[in-house]
């Protein structure tokens, strides 16, 4: 590892920047330097002010106070496109892109390559983007419009599109937060690359495993407040998690041991043309089913069709008994089922309206007193919730959108836990939560588990499976290929499966 | 895939389904002159739709059409009244740049206030309209006052096909090739698909925004004087109500309202329908009083045929090919 | 009163006070024109007349009403003006029976209600000023058509609005003329209707030529459809070979007359219109007329008129314009 | 529009865009008792408000339905299509009670074929009721033709333009009031009033949310359908007489007042009180400005700058606002 004072002049310096929103202080007086060639890690709790950092390199927020130096000239990114002529690539945390728009020009949009007369050479641009994709071993058509992909391609095609840009910073925010373990270690060795082409890179993540085989820096904050920066090798995982948290964190996936009831949710046969064929399964009380699969396996929408937001054509549902109609949330939950979904932002929250609009809304109901509903009785549901789940947040009255991804997300947890349901469906439901958080979510997950409900749970991330399901029912591009008894189950009998080798298993 | 366009294929379909349907009950309605009138009659519309397209694509829309038509086109009539040695060139770049400054003035409203375009359209629709009558103060113009190589170009024909056919034609093409072809174009459906996404990817939304408006404006305010050349009366109440009619026009020919998806040449091709079908009623002698209903109807089942088309081949596709999302 | 409302048969309420032809003419009448939208070319003219009689009788003119043609709209301006206390609505309805309520109120209020060009019901105004009986209109325009197609052929007629009253009295009126023998050769085809539309003209114009291919002549008893359907002859094929009159303007139609695509039109003067119902409102307003049937009284220079049945004054037949006359008139 | 970061402002800028627009309501009252004259008595007072009464009984449902993110255009053409049937059963004889049941259910069934286009098909909202404006209007010349029916009992008529309490408010405004505050209480403090404001701003997190987000959408078109028909009771009884053009163009007003109101267009904010003051600032407006003799263009000018001035006004309040602390 080079020695960061005889290396060139840094690539990019924040010195003692600031950043508050109102009355909330997002970021104070946070100095951050990144040095060509070379991975500077940033971690921290939910709400900590990773993405406040990031925002202000991609110019989409001005700071309050400080300055920014690019190889040692100070400057000012006045808006996105200033940071992208500056050379700085950005991932942001929430891919954000055209719906209407195919894969090749969300990649490449103001940057095609032109031929004749300045006019768009379209069969340049595909190439170029199969290229790109090709990079991080993705196939999507580059002509398909974005509308539809899945979360994880979503997340592809934005790392695609950072990448694609000729820049010698980049930015990335938590990139790897919707993709499973292959594509993770495939965009390691793309930023390995890059690295040593002399780019330098600012990565955000919440797993350590990635942080600790990518970094060559890392940089921890806390509240806002920068915490330390010390070479990766000096530091260890609990070093870095008792800085972040302040305090020593739980266990990750305490599952308790626990007797399954009787069968609450029977899936059979179910099918939806062109996304995933007869698939069935049961899981009793007390029980954690885990549905396994690679990145666009159909597993979210197997979960969906099961709640009733999306219909299906064949195969029914059943919950303590009952069938239940196809294509009604609103059966589902009388029912007894809830679903925490995988897209927060889309899915999971109404972003514009306040966190106690947002708790409120799966039981606007319960909450009313003679038909009224009352926003003092909403704030108080809400304040214990958010009490319960540590959320960081600006008071319950502000907008969720407001809130950090993380915190985010812990809402939608808690608008779900909040109904009380026989059966709780979690789609990813860690994605982008801190290390503190996610042991008290699965402690929380085992809690209720004990208590007698029955848990379906789709992760993408192996060891939270492994650790935490009593069964793993694996998908392979949208097909049952396996189901495999928790404690039994290893990396590879999954892996297997999930890729539509059940061969191994047993 | 997006090579085929499905959209403008439902409009297309539909279009020969009534042109069939009216020229099999009259075959009058295919004779040359006939042919020349339905291409006469949707000259201004379309050139309307393809503006209203422009701006819709970016999720906003133009409601202040109509009446930037009507001050276009009683502005134009004037300027050749009172002064009838305006070379018409002239007359006809002064009719285009009132329609510029309003479409100016709507988009800086709306890219510098950051406020809906739908509001403030609405607004200028009212207070454009009001000006239109201000300055006309019931005066009305005739054909007599106006000069009649002006009044020509409303009837002339290049190798049979009328002027202003072959005018509003040139203007689609162009605003397709734009569209299609030139990245500032393409960054407008970028806009409109998703604006958070445009502000991060670094486009001028703002004035991307305001060129939508300029030129909406701008051929509005050509569509002025051609409505003046054509009808050779103009009063104040020009175009009044025209901007439904453009609205429904570019909704029919598939442009998504909520932006970010569409064409102009379904644009085009949903002016020509119900031009069409105006036209048709006509013929048919359909009952006046269901004349209105008719249109009405006809408009839904229009984007209904679309709808249908549309989720048809998406449901085939997803069948017949589950993994078309990840093939290489 | 007592009414319920209903379009019976009998006229307005009697006529209590006595007529008094000798009285002076009240100072300082506030005269309020309210025409069925404002801006319309052709109220703008009326409109001209009516200033040009108030300031004969040094009365106050000022002209108020809406922008869009509806009777709504209608009803808060004539509310406006019994607000202001004014002595004379000269009024041309939307609908002859939603404006009774507001226009009874402003009678109630003090002020006399003239119509003109449309009228309301009769109950709730006190005289209507004819433009020319709607006879004289029909039996003008059949003559004109009759004439320009050699008096026979087939005719259509291009109207505006289905919904449009006056039009749809002058053609029930055109086809009973028609149904005499003198002109058992000429055929009513179809009724169209361009809703005073230009586009809407024309495509209605096209319709008819289109489903009728023998058509001879087009006869448009409105303004807007008569200049739209001169235009699109003009530049037509048809040019010349299909005949058009009906009613418009000089101004409108000049260019055609000149160009022969139209050879005569009818229309009356509406300034002359409006000042005939300025003066018989002045009248009114002062006791020289009560409205009632028989009374007489002077318009300024147009001379005698005298009140009809039902309380209708009518300004006299429609003038003709031809190539020889369109270029001495100006409206 | 979404591509704002959200910000805890807008709730409360809302709100005092809500008082703001009192505050103007009351400044121009006042300022048009000081000096207009005979705007200040009670007669005029009724007038007005009675002008009041149609724009905002279809305000309300149309607020809601905007809150939602969708539109209605058709209103105007409901009450038209209401109003003929109404005309053509009362000359057939019907019972005049069951005529009005008739014509208000007929309302409903119109508004069910509009959430039926929307929910049903999911066509855009815009699109399906500019086409159902044109058939509902179309369908009213198709029943009622040119004829319009004006002999509708006395009584009946009185009782719509009389007045209650002691004669000092028209009756029809205070079942408007009434409505009005009924649907305040609905949107502001229901959980259906909540779950409004979810689907206008995020449909889909609503409908993951187990809100029934169609079928809410259905029953609102369905209430402002059945609204609009009672509009068209109002409307027949108070002019006494059924036309087929009964209320043409009153959907441009009705949609002017929401916004004007602070309603968003995009959905999701916005609020009732706001919507009532946008009804009477520009009824208040109008009536005041055509007493001092103001021409009708005017008005129209007056109106659209009022409508652009409502959505800048709050931009350029918070704008101000900021500037000092965000230039350090
Ligand atoms: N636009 C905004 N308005 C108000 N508060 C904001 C805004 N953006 C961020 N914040 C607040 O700033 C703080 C930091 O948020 P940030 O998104 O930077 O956290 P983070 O470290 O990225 O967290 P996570 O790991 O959950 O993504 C949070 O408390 C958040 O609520
Ligand atoms: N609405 C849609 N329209 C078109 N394609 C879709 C849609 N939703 C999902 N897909 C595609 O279907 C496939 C299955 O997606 P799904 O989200 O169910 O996968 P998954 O197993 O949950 O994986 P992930 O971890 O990405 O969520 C993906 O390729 C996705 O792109
Ligand atoms: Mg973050
Ligand atoms: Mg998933």
């Amino acid at each position: 590892m080079p020695d960061p004072t005889a290396a060139p002049p840094p690539a990019l310096r924040l010195h003692r920047v600031a950043k508050s929103f109102g009355a909330v202080t997002a970021v104070s007086d946070v100095s951050l330097t990144l040095h060509p060639g070379r991975v500077h890690a940033l971690a921290g709790e939910n709400g900590a002010g990773k993405s406040t950092l990031v925002r202000m390199l991609a110019g989409v927020h001005r700071p309050d106070r400080g300055t920014l130096e690019l190889d040692g000239h100070p400057t000012v990114l006045r808006d996105p496109a200033a940071a992208r002529a500056a050379g700085i690539a950005v991932i942001h945390q929430e891919p954000t892109l055209f719906p209407d728009l195919s894969i090749a020009e969300n990649l490449y949009l103001s940057r095609q390559p032109t031929g004749r007369l300045g006019r768009i050479d379209r069969r340049a641009l595909r190439a170029a983007t199969t290229a790109q994709l090709a990079r991080l071993g993705v196939t999507l058509d580059p002509d398909r419009p974005a509308r539809g992909l899945s979360i994880a391609d979503q997340q592809l095609v934005e790392i695609a599109r950072a990448l694609s840009l000729d820049a010698r910073i980049f930015v990335m925010d938590e990139p790897t937060a919707a993709l499973s373990g292959t594509e993770a270690a495939r965009l390691a060795a793309v930023v390995r690359g890059l690295c040593d082409r002399g780019a330098a890179v600012l990565f955000i993540s919440h797993r350590f495993e990635e942080i600790f085989g990518l970094a060559h820096d890392i940089t921890v904050l806390r509240d806002g407040r920068h915490v330390s920066t010390d070479p990766a090798d000096r530091l260890t995982p609990d070093t870095v998690v008792r800085r972040m948290v302040g305090r020593d964190v739980g266990a990750l996936y305490p599952k308790t041991p626990t007797t399954p009831g009787d069968t609450v949710l029977e899936v059979t046969g179910l099918t939806r043309h062109g996304a995933f064929h007869d698939i069935s399964f049961s899981v009793r009380r007390g029980e954690i089913l885990a549905l396994a699969g690679l990145v666009g396996a159909g597993r979210s929408e197997v979960v969906r069709a099961v709640f009733g937001v999306d219909r299906y054509d064949a195969g029914t549902v059943t919950v303590a008994g009952r069938p239940l109609p196809a294509g009604s949330p609103a059966a589902a939950m009388a029912a007894g089922l809830a679903l925490v979904p995988e897209d927060r932002r889309q899915q999971g929250l109404v972003l514009q309206l306040s966190v106690e609009r947002n708790t409120a809304l799966t039981r606007l109901r319960r909450l009313a007193r003679h038909g009224l509903l009352t926003t003092r009785r909403e704030r108080a549901d809400a304040l214990h919730w958010t009490e319960r789940l540590r959320v960081r947040h600006g008071g319950t009255h502000t907008p969720a959108g407001t809130l950090s991804g993380g915190n985010q997300q812990k809402i939608v947890l808690a608008k779900w836990l909040a109904t009380e349901p026989a059966v709780l469906i979690l789609d990813e439901p860690t994605r982008g939560i801190d290390i503190g958080t996610k042991a008290e979510v699965h402690r929380m997950m085992s809690e209720l588990a004990a208590r007698g409900l029955a848990i379906v749970m789709v992760s993408s991330e192996l060891p939270e499976v492994l650790g935490m399901a009593d069964r793993i029912l694996v998908l392979h591009e949208g097909r049952a290929t396996a189901t495999l008894p928790g404690p039994g189950a290893t990396a590879e009998t999954v892996m297997a499966a999930a890729t539509g080798h059940p061969g191994g298993a047993a | 895939m997006t090579r085929a366009h499905p959209r403008e294929l439902g409009v297309l379909a539909a279009l020969l389904l009534l042109i069939a349907g009216t020229a099999a009950a009259n075959p009058r309605f295919l004779s040359a002159q006939s042919v020349r009138d339905l291409l006469l009659s949707a000259a201004i519309l379309t050139v309307l739709a393809a503006g209203q397209t422009v701006v819709v694509l970016t999720r906003n829309i133009d409601l202040s059409v109509g009446s930037v038509l009507g001050l276009a086109a009683f502005g134009t009539a004037d300027l050749l009244a009172t002064h009838p040695g305006t070379p018409l060139p002239l007359a006809a770049l002064a009719g285009i740049t009132i329609g510029a400054l309003c479409g100016a003035l709507n988009g800086a409203l709306i890219s510098y206030g950051g406020v809906p375009a739908l509001v403030i359209t609405l607004g200028t629709l009212y207070v454009l309209r009001g000006a239109a009558h201000s300055w006309a103060a019931g005066r009305q113009i005739n054909a007599a006052d106006l000069p009649r190589p002006f009044l020509d170009l409303g009837t002339a024909t290049v190798l049979g096909i009328p002027l202003l056919a072959l005018l509003a034609t040139a203007v689609v093409l162009a605003v397709a090739l734009w569209l299609h072809s030139y990245r500032s174009g393409r960054e407008l459906y970028a806009i409109g698909s998703e604006p958070a996404a445009a502000a991060r990817a670094g486009v001028p939304a703002g004035r991307r925004i305001r060129t939508a408006f300029l030129l909406s404006g701008s051929l509005a305010g050509l569509a002025g004087v051609l409505y003046a050349a054509r009808y050779g009366t103009v009063d104040a109440t020009a175009g009044q109500g025209m901007e439904l009619q453009v609205v429904a026009a570019v909704v029919v020919g598939g442009v998504a309202i909520f932006g970010g998806s569409g064409s102009v040449t379904g644009a085009a091709l949903g002016a020509l329908l119900l031009t069409c079908i105006g036209s048709s009623l006509a013929v048919l002698r359909v009952d006046p009083f269901w004349q209105q209903a008719v249109v009405g109807a006809l408009i839904l089942a229009a984007i209904g045929l679309d709808r249908l088309l549309t989720t048809r081949l998406a449901a085939r596709a997803a069948r017949t090919a589950p993994e078309v999302s990840r093939a290489g | 009163d007592g009414d319920d409302g209903g379009p019976g048969p009998g006229a307005g309420p009697e006529p209590t006070a006595q007529a008094d032809p000798d009285a002076p003419l009240r100072p300082d009448l506030s005269v309020a024109f309210l025409p069925k939208q404002v801006n319309n070319p052709y109220f703008t003219v009326a409109r001209g007349g009516g200033e040009r009689a108030t300031a004969e009788f040094a009365g106050t003119f000022k002209e108020v009403g809406p922008s869009e043609a509806s009777a709504s709209s209608q009803v808060s301006y004539i509310n406006t003006l019994t607000q202001q206390g004014t002595d004379v609505i000269a009024i041309s309805a939307n609908d002859p029976g939603a404006v009774c309520g507001a226009l009874n109120s402003a009678r109630d209020a003090g002020a006399v209600v003239v119509t003109f060009d449309s009228d309301t019901r009769a109950e709730c105004r006190d005289l209507f000023i004819n433009q020319a009986t709607a006879e004289d209109v029909a039996r003008t325009q059949v003559e004109l058509i009759a004439g320009q197609i050699g008096g026979a052929g087939e005719i259509a007629i291009l109207s505006a609005t289905p919904n449009a009253t006056n039009q749809n009295t002058w053609i029930a009126l055109m086809e009973e003329e028609l149904a005499r023998p003198a002109y058992a050769d000429i055929e009513i085809v179809a009724v169209a209707y361009g809703n005073d539309e230009d586009e809407k003209s024309f495509q209605e114009t096209q319709g008819l030529l289109r489903s009728h291919p023998d058509l001879a002549g087009i006869v448009s008893p409105t303004t807007v459809g008569l200049a739209a359907a001169a235009r699109y002859l003009s530049g037509s094929e048809y040019a010349g070979r299909v005949a058009l009159t009906g009613l418009g303007t000089p101004n409108q139609l000049r260019q055609f007359v000149h160009d022969g695509t139209v050879e005569s039109f009818a229309l009356w003067n509406p300034a002359d219109l409006g000042y005939l119902a300025a003066h018989a409102g002045a009248a009114l307003a002062s006791g020289r007329l009560t409205g009632a049937e028989g009374e007489t009284f002077t318009a300024g220079d147009l001379g005698e008129f005298t009140v009809g049945p039902d309380g209708v004054i009518a300004l006299g037949p429609p003038t003709v314009f031809d190539a020889a006359t369109v270029d001495d008139y100006d409206f | 529009m979404p591509a704002e970061p959200p910000s805890g402002r807008g709730a409360a800028v809302l709100r005092r865009w809500d008082s703001a627009l009192i505050a103007t309501l009351l400044l121009v009252t006042l300022a048009a008792a000081l000096a207009v004259d005979g705007f200040a008595t009670g007669r005029n007072a009724q007038f007005l408000l009675l002008d009041a009464v149609a724009i905002g009984l279809v305000a309300l449902p149309v607020t809601l339905i905007v809150v939602t993110g969708e539109i209605d255009l058709s209103v105007a053409s409901t009450l038209g299509l209401c109003s003929a049937v109404m005309g053509q059963l009362w000359v057939s004889g019907w019972p005049l009670e069951l005529v009005v049941l008739t014509a208000v259910a007929l309302g409903a069934l119109l508004g069910a074929v509009n959430g039926l286009f929307v929910t049903g098909f999911g066509l855009p909202a815009l699109a399906v009721t500019i086409g159902t404006l044109a058939a509902y209007r179309g369908l009213a010349f198709v029943v009622l033709g040119d004829r319009a029916v004006a002999d509708f009992p006395r009584a009946w008529t009185d009782a719509v333009g009389g007045t209650a309490l002691a004669g000092a408010v028209p009756a029809a405004m205070l079942v408007t009031a009434v409505a009005a505050a009924g649907c305040a209480v609905l949107l502001h403090a229901t959980p259906l009033g909540r779950s409004l404001f979810a689907i206008g701003n995020n449909a889909e997190a609503a409908r993951f949310s187990g809100i029934a987000v169609a079928r809410t959408k259905f029953w609102l078109f369905v209430s402002c359908g059945a609204v609009s028909g009672l509009a068209g009771v109002f409307w027949t009884l108070r002019y006494a007489s059924a036309r087929a053009d009964n209320g043409q163009g009153l959907e441009l007003a009705v949609v002017a007042a929401v916004l004007l109101g602070g309603v968003s267009i995009f959905g999701g904010r916005g609020t009732l009180a706001g919507v009532c003051a946008g009804v009477l600032l520009l009824v208040t407006l109008r009536n005041a400005l055509q007493l001092a003799d103001v021409p009708a263009d005017t008005l129209d000018i007056v109106t659209g700058s009022l409508l652009i001035l409502s959505v800048l006004a709050p931009r350029a309040l918070t704008a101000l606002r900021r500037t000092p602390t965000t230039r350090t």
